[in-house]
């Protein structure tokens, strides 16, 4: 497959990520958050996929796979099972209008690509765009954890911006080294283990929302 | 420089001006008592009052501390010494040098120190009225005094008194400056204050309410208050011979006894000039709260303040 | 050279010596003031062989390299000797008088405590030494630091109540934001000279263009002025010094101030002085301007200070106030031939002197206050009177003090005075036109300040001295040990040395006189005709000479008291009898005597506008309210830059925070919100088209 | 022999941590604990010899250069130090119940295994491994700070973990970008290994890495606590346990400032060294200006020192921004020196809480009377961190303000010194009102002994390094000052 197929696929895998962005913001339910997620990571895989055929790079395949399974597969599922196991509201509660952070989002958007327009010549080291894709998802998922009030769509937006920085790895380096890959991914595992734990603690101690603590101040 | 004065002629004025103090006094009490048509005692008075107060014993305070007895021997001491700085009979520097204007003003500013010192000693209500008082005046005086000194000593070029009485020279009122006619009012303006006369203190009047140098010598009783009342007469014609050193011309500059003569004839004077306005401001004025004063003294420092001014620019 | 390590040497003794306290606090204590004592020895005989010996000599001593980036070394030089002579000379005085007294002062101190005061004081003494004596920026920067928090330490560590504290706080801020000054301009000189020391610095400081020269030098003036207590930078001092023990006080009020002023001098006429070309004007004017502000208005505030030691603080502003009336006087004066000629002289010999005299009546007053304080316990003079009787050493040394700083002759804070005078009158002479008048203003304030002074101390001395005892702390009190009176008589002896024979300290004032003016020394113009003789040239000619004898004036004075003592005994010799004060016939009682309130009421009166004071009267009437049962007066006068100035910014900068504090929300999308707010901005800041 | 030490070195404080989880006794934990860090201290030293004797030295993705070895030192000072003062300040904590002694071994292994991973990311010569460690530390240290179980703490672990993951997932990002410059220049022999892309560092894309270094530095200084994202920073370090607080801004922050230097290296010789102290001098001077009103009107004494953790980062960015070899040998200095003092103050501060059982400072009063010695180091430490000689951050403070004046950073230089005294003046004022007064709520107990022998350690390197740097360790700072400005 060519060059040019390869970039094109990858663009449109771009949009295609990016509107599962936009999906995660405007999601009005955890549940459909955590879907859109999911559907992201998948997407991801599939990219790996088509850039280790496209560049023969076994990593990429292994990469793709581990991604297909602990980022589309397992975390969704563990943030099914905290949802289920402490029946939380399960309405997203948005701490700015849902319509004022997709204005934000569509900021980081436009931001990002006037960013990666501005270094023209790094343009043939990157397949495409997806440096500002890269950029928008990673902005926009800390987006969706700075304006949203429960504790698991603060990690939704944490997996959704760790997705960004996957999909600009393999795009833009065709995939860091597989050790390092495989260290990153072991530590997002690890750190929503913990976070979960976390949430559980509190929500068992305290009849709270760990992210809706605010007794510590000034 | 001209008109060397040897030492001993120093020391020959110091007591001249010392034995002439008290008749000072005795003029201006007499020209007082006429002016408010009355017969008044005798000019010799002061001398008579001393050399009975000097046959007296002592009588002192229970609460007096050591100090007590000591106060009227130095202040005298410091008043005379002050004395010595005052040229008289001729102008020019001493041979040897002694003091400056700023000397003088600074024994006198002791002498008045330990004077306020002495006041507290005893530990009455009076004393302490009193000393409080003359250290609030001497403090607005003592500037005005120093200002009116530079005003001439910036011209003469010197603080010494016998060389600004030297360079003043022959020089007399006609070609006096403006400057000089300004410091010369300033000084009539503070002459009251310093010798202690109506309007600002009352030297006749033992009444607590308006005395202030009077206050201080309550406790003062005998040879101590002779001497005291010796030191007052004393600093009475150093400051008025202060005022002449710095504005009349000291007439004789020559050596010979006839000189001496003639400059001891123009002192005496001037200082009876001095006198008589004196007895006349403190005749033809009442006293002043003590509040006012301040005022008054204003009065002076704008003069002196002027004076300065009109030298320097 | 020998002597500089010795005096290390003792210093770090005496501070090694607290150890001693694990075991005996008064041990600890005598040993600490005995090796300062012999430090403060072995620094006069430094500083006297430097001073005594050939003119522009230099002792250098390298220090051990302990930073990679700068060298310390020690360089006593005739400034850095001079002002090390009168450092020792006070800390003779205070290392005699400390240990009698901190035993006397609070015999309940615990070890630990004495240990503290003991180092402290050692640490503080080495430092004060060394900043005089340091060859380098970075030594100078230490040792000047190190003092301040020596000094602090001791401060604080006097009583435990907040008091203290509070008084230490204030003390540390200020002076820390005076050595930010003195930081920068330091670093400034040191990066262009690449170097850190003195000499380098000099060479540095030769390129400067004057825009620069003279930002320098006000950083630097700031720098030391707050250390001085310049007003408005003094509001530590009337707090702090009062704070810690008395002895402490003395050396902090009448030695550690001059350190600043030796800084002022170091940097105004030898690191940062132009090559061959006379001082900017600002410089003089600005620091003559200060002065005069400073003389006139902290005697104002003494007067109105009822606590011994707080108005003895005050006064110690006034006279620094003096000092740097001489000192901006020579920075005019120098190098401008038409008008300075040896003038500059004299400015500096006046400052010179009054610097040493200040040292020696300040310490012997605050020596003799502490006195007072150790047997009464009491700073406030209302509560004190008739001691005269009970301690009539301490009251005699103290009234010798008050003469002397009241710069009344024979003693010497007049010889210090009247060589300001002459300096200044010489200068008016010289300027014509506003200059001349800002000079002469400045003469009339200074005759103002004295007068002030004058009347503060009448009422200090008999308040506290004289009359009869008001409370039961005065009346029990008694004479304190020989070894404190030796610490004061050793001081007052300073002063009638220097007020009755000033000129045989003139030769000691050469070196520092020629080696920072390259001119004439001290003794060459002040004492042109003879030791016993001062003289200046007021008018450029040098013709008219002014010349007074302290000497002469003494004998009289003495010659006088003999003959006018034989006219008091009387002509009839009478024992003297005794009887009560007279009041009016009543049986008088401590109340009827003056208190200090009352007697600075009228002055207070007269300068209201300056005092601004705050009088509250509270009557409590029976039924009717023609008849009183109580009535309570209370007045205060406030210190304008304290309140106006200090107050304000302080409530301006915490209410600020409290703000600030408040808006906080602790939210973490709030946190989250900022991280990602840093990156957008730094992004669309440093990222975008830069290319 | 070096290289052997640099994979054995991260083992220690890992197989310590293993060892731990073998026992429950209070006494063999400690005793464990103290022996484990000892021997980290040891080999330390071991390798310092050697790297001071043969220069840098690295294995696999492991490297040792001067500039490592200045933090590493500073971690394992602190590291044995902090074992020390645990000792006692254990035996308090169990008495009052602070810690439940059954889950000891939990805590202590989850110490060592968080002084695993800082070990690893001081010697990580891969990015992409000191990326990795970097979020072992986060999350080995979030565990800590939520250890106590309580509210409060949970809260901070939260927001702790939370914001730092964040922060390093920008780390991450930026790293990506420069490493894909770097494969740019490399082609497929592309690696992550920092010393092979300091190789290629000129000719590296000056735009990407721009982006990159600018996301690396929002990044890691998350982590570091730079101003504005420090926020999470007082909250963790006044709810940690006080030996973690210690660690936490001892050496943690300092660890990420490391990482940003690193990448300060690459950036600077990518797009010129202008450009990376530009920004490092915004972000530190934001820090110290935004530090000081929440040190003036601070109640609470940890969240006290956090700030201040925030406005001493900010002077290390300042000396990195004013740069030079002035500038950033006063930076280092000035990690080491921070790293010590506020240690220090941390021990002294927990002590004092200990002793009254309150953080709040207008409940602490009048220290000098029931704990002097303690009091005595509370002050010493509180006179340091406000920068007054003899004490060690004079010292570097001094070199950070030359750098500035050499290179004639008035602006800067103006409202550092400001804040300086301003910060002066809120700690001092809090410090004596602690320590001075009369004292209430606390009887004079005696004080325990290894919490002073930790911090008697701890203030006498501290005045030493006041007093002058010895001639071994300027040699390793100015090695290290060479790495960084070359």
């Amino acid at each position: 497959m060519s060059a040019e197929t390869v970039q094109a696929i990858i663009d449109d895998l771009g949009a295609l990520l990016l509107f599962t962005m936009i999906l995660i913001v405007a999601a009005s339910q955890i549940s459909r958050a955590i879907y859109a997620v999911a559907a992201q990571s998948f997407l991801i895989a599939i990219a790996g996929a088509v850039l280790a055929t496209a560049t023969g790079n076994v990593d990429l395949w292994v990469i793709a796979g581990v991604t297909l399974v602990v980022k589309a597969t397992l975390l969704p599922w563990v943030l099914h099972w905290v949802v289920r196991r402490m029946n939380v509201r399960r309405e997203v509660e948005p701490v700015i209008p849902v319509a004022a952070t997709l204005a934000l989002a569509v900021a980081v958007v436009v931001m990002s690509f006037h960013l990666s327009a501005s270094l023209g010549t790094v343009r043939q080291a990157i397949t495409g765009n997806a440096l500002p894709v890269g950029i928008a998802l990673t902005l926009s998922g800390v987006l969706v954890m700075a304006t949203r009030k429960t504790a698991l769509t603060q990690m939704v937006g944490l997996f959704a911006s760790e997705n960004g920085i996957f999909f600009t790895a393999m795009a833009v380096t065709q995939g860091m080294p597989l050790i390092i890959e495989i260290g990153v991914i072991l530590d997002v595992i690890l750190a929503a283990l913990v976070m979960t734990i976390m949430v559980l603690r509190v929500r068992s101690t305290v009849d709270a929302d760990i992210a809706d603590l605010d007794r510590l101040k000034g | 420089m001209t008109g060397e004065r040897p030492i001993e002629l120093v020391l020959l004025e110091m007591a001249l001006l010392v034995l002439l103090g008290p008749l000072v006094t005795g003029f201006i009490q007499k020209l007082k008592a006429r002016l408010q048509c009355r017969q008044g005692a005798a000019i010799v008075q002061p001398y008579r009052d001393l050399a009975k107060l000097f046959r007296k014993g002592t009588v002192q305070a229970v609460t007096a501390s050591g100090f007590f007895r000591s106060i009227p021997v130095l202040v005298l001491a410091a008043t005379v010494a002050a004395g010595a700085l005052v040229p008289v009979l001729r102008a020019g520097p001493p041979a040897f040098p002694l003091g400056d204007a700023l000397m003088l003003l600074g024994l006198l500013a002791l002498a008045r120190f330990l004077t306020a010192i002495g006041a507290f000693d005893a530990g009455g209500a009076f004393g302490g009225m009193g000393a409080s008082r003359e250290m609030t005046i001497a403090p607005l005086v003592e500037p005005v005094l120093m200002m009116v000194v530079f005003s001439t000593a910036v011209a003469a070029g010197t603080t010494e008194l016998g060389a600004l009485s030297a360079h003043r020279g022959t020089s007399w009122i006609l070609d006096w400056h403006a400057a000089d006619f300004l410091g010369f009012a300033a000084m009539l303006v503070l002459l009251p204050a310093e010798t202690g006369r109506i309007p600002v203190d009352n030297p006749d009047t033992h009444l607590e309410l308006t005395m202030l140098h009077e206050g201080m010598l309550l406790e003062h009783s005998g040879p101590g208050l002779g001497c005291m009342v010796l030191a007052s007469h004393t600093r009475q014609i150093v400051t008025l011979g202060l005022v002449a050193a710095l504005f009349f011309p000291i007439v004789s500059y020559g050596a010979g006894a006839a000189d001496l003569l003639v400059g001891a004839g123009a002192f005496a004077a001037k200082i009876l000039v001095l006198a008589v306005f004196l007895a006349l401001v403190e005749s033809s004025y009442a006293k002043l709260r003590l509040f006012r004063v301040p005022q008054y003294l204003g009065i002076g420092f704008v003069c002196a303040l002027t004076a300065l001014a009109l030298r320097i620019l | 050279m020998t002597g500089t390590l010795l005096m290390a040497a003792c210093y770090g003794a005496g501070g090694l010596s607290s150890l001693l306290a694990r075991w005996s606090g008064r041990l600890a204590l005598g040993v600490g003031h005995l090796a300062a004592l012999v430090g403060a020895v072995a620094g006069l005989g430094v500083s006297l062989g430097v001073l005594v010996g050939d003119q522009g000599r230099t002792l250098t001593l390298p220090l051990p390299e302990l930073f990679p980036f700068a060298r310390l070394t020690l360089a006593v030089d005739g400034l850095s000797a001079f002002f090390l002579l009168v450092i020792s000379l006070v800390v003779i005085a205070a290392a005699i008088y400390g240990p009698a007294y901190l035993r006397a002062h609070s015999p309940g101190a615990g070890p630990a405590r004495q240990a503290a005061q003991v180092l402290a004081l050692n640490v503080f003494l080495g430092c004060m030494a060394f900043v005089c004596c340091a060859g380098d920026a970075l030594t100078f920067l230490l040792c000047w630091e190190g003092m301040t928090l020596a000094s602090y330490v001791l401060v604080v560590a006097g009583d435990r109540d907040g008091e203290n504290a509070r008084a230490g706080l204030l003390y540390m801020v200020m002076t820390h934001g005076g050595t930010a000054l003195l930081l920068v301009a330091f670093l400034a000189l040191t990066e262009r000279a690449g170097a850190f020391d003195f000499a380098a610095l000099r060479a540095a400081a030769g390129g400067l263009d004057g825009m620069t020269r003279t930002t320098l030098f006000f950083l630097a003036l700031g720098g030391f002025a707050t250390k001085a207590g310049v007003i408005p930078l003094h509001v530590w001092l009337p707090r702090a010094h009062p704070a810690a023990p008395s002895h402490v006080s003395a050396l902090m009020s009448g030695v550690m101030l001059k350190v600043a002023i030796y800084g002022i001098l170091r940097f105004a006429f030898d690191l940062l002085a132009p090559v061959a070309a006379p001082l900017p004007f600002s410089w003089g004017w600005t620091v003559l301007v200060a002065g005069t502000i400073s003389a006139v208005l902290g005697v104002l505030y003494a007067l109105q200070q009822h606590d011994l030691k707080r108005l003895l603080a005050f006064h110690s502003v006034e006279n620094i106030g003096i000092i740097l009336i001489g000192v901006g006087l020579a920075m005019i004066l120098w190098r401008r031939e038409d008008v300075g000629g040896a003038l500059a002289t004299v400015a500096l010999t006046a400052a010179l002197l009054h610097t040493v005299n200040h040292a020696a009546f300040k310490g012997l007053l605050f020596l003799a206050a502490g006195s007072v304080l150790c047997r009464t316990h009491v700073r406030n003079m209302e509560e004190l009177g008739g001691l005269a009787r009970r301690m009539p050493w301490t009251a005699g040394l103290f009234l010798l003090g008050a003469v002397a700083i009241s710069a009344l002759p024979p003693l010497n804070g007049f010889v210090s005075e009247w060589l300001t005078f002459q300096a200044l009158l010489g200068a008016a002479s010289r300027f014509h036109g506003p200059a001349g008048l800002v000079i002469v203003f400045s003469a009339a304030m200074l005759a103002l300040t004295g007068g002030l002074a004058a009347a503060c101390f009448a009422k200090a001395f008999g308040v506290t001295f004289l009359g009869r005892a008001r409370t039961p702390h005065a009346e029990h009190a008694t004479e304190v040990p020989p070894s404190m009176i030796a610490g004061m008589v050793w001081l007052a002896a300073l002063c009638v040395a220097l007020g009755v024979a000033p000129g045989y300290l003139m030769h000691l004032l050469d070196a520092p006189t020629t080696g920072l003016l390259h001119g004439p020394g001290a003794s060459a113009v002040v004492t042109a005709q003879g030791p016993l003789v001062l003289s200046t040239a007021l008018t450029a000619s040098g013709t008219d000479a002014t010349a007074i004898s302290m000497t002469m004036v003494a004998a009289l004075l003495i010659a006088l008291t003999a003959m006018a003592w034989v006219l008091r005994r009387g002509l009839r010799r009478a024992p003297p009898r005794t009887a009560p004060t007279w009041t009016c016939g009543m049986s008088p009682t401590a109340r009827f005597d003056y208190t200090a309130t009352a007697f600075a009421k009228p002055l207070r009166f007269v300068f209201a506008a300056l005092y601004r004071p705050r009088r509250a009267v509270i009557r409590e009437t029976a039924g009717t309210p023609y008849v009183f049962q109580r009535i309570h007066y209370s007045g205060e006068v406030v210190d304008l830059a304290e309140t106006q100035i200090y107050h304000r910014v302080q409530r301006g900068i915490t209410v600020l925070s409290r703000t600030i504090r408040l808006r906080s929300t602790g939210r973490i999308h709030g946190y989250i919100g900022f991280v990602l707010a840093a990156l957008f901005v730094a992004l669309l800041l440093f990222g975008v088209g830069q290319r | 022999m070096a290289e052997t030490l640099l994979w054995v070195l991260p083992l220690v404080p890992s197989v310590t941590a293993l060892a731990m989880l073998t026992t429950r006794k209070r006494r063999i934990l400690s005793g464990l604990d103290v022996g484990g860090s000892a021997v980290l201290f040891a080999l330390t030293l071991v390798l310092a010899r050697e790297v001071a004797a043969g220069g840098p030295r690295s294995i696999g993705v492991f490297r040792i250069d001067d500039l490592g070895l200045v933090f590493l030192l500073l971690l394992v000072v602190l590291t044995l130090t902090v074992s020390i003062y645990t000792v006692g300040w254990l035996r308090q904590a169990v008495a009052v119940g602070n810690m439940k002694a059954e889950s000891l071994r939990s805590y202590f292994a989850l110490v060592h295994a968080f002084v695993a991973t800082m070990v690893v990311t001081v010697l990580a010569d891969n990015l992409g491994v000191l990326w990795i460690a970097m979020e072992g530390t986060t999350i080995t240290s979030a565990v800590l700070i939520g250890y106590h179980g309580h509210r409060h703490g949970l809260e901070a672990a939260w927001k702790y973990i939370i914001v730092t993951t964040i922060g390093i997932s920008f780390g991450l990002f930026g790293t990506v970008l420069v490493y894909a410059a770097a494969a740019d220049v490399m082609g497929s022999a592309g690696t992550m290994s920092w010393s092979a892309i300091m190789q290629v560092a000129p000719t590296l894309d000056p735009g990407i890495v721009r982006i990159g270094f600018i996301f690396v530095m929002i990044g890691y200084g998350t982590k570091a606590g730079l101003a504005p994202m420090h926020l999470w920073l007082p909250d963790a370090h006044s709810q940690a346990p006080t030996p973690v607080s210690a660690l936490l801004s001892g050496v943690l922050i300092k660890c990420a400032l490391l990482a940003i230097i690193r990448f300060q290296t690459i950036a600077a010789a990518a797009c010129g060294p202008a450009f990376a102290e530009e920004v490092l001098l915004v972000f530190g001077l934001i820090s110290v200006v935004v530090a000081t009103p929440f040190i003036l009107v601070q109640r609470d004494l940890k969240r006290l020192l956090g700030y201040h953790s925030v406005e001493h980062v900010g002077i290390v960015a300042l000396g990195l921004g004013f740069g030079g070899a002035v500038g950033t040998y006063g930076a280092l200095l000035h990690v080491v020196n921070h790293g010590i003092t506020k240690a220090l103050a941390f021990f002294a501060a927990g002590t004092a809480i200990a002793r009254y059982g309150s953080r709040d400072m207008r409940a602490i009063r009048g220290l000098a009377a029931v704990a002097p010695i303690g009091a005595t180091l509370l002050m010493l430490a509180a006179l340091s961190l406000a920068g007054t000689p003899p004490f060690s951050i004079f010292v570097s403070e001094l070199m950070v303000l030359r750098a500035g004046i050499g290179h004639g950073h008035w602006v800067a230089i103006a409202i550092f010194l400001v804040m300086v005294v301003v910060i002066f003046a809120g700690l001092l004022h809090h410090a004596g009102a602690m320590v001075f007064g009369e004292p209430r709520g606390a009887g004079r107990r005696t004080e325990a002994w290894s919490p002073l022998l930790a911090m008697l350690l701890l203030a006498a390197i501290m005045v030493l390094m006041g007093l002058t740097i010895p001639a071994s360790f300027d040699g390793i700072l100015r090695r290290a000052t060479e790495v960084v400005v070359g």
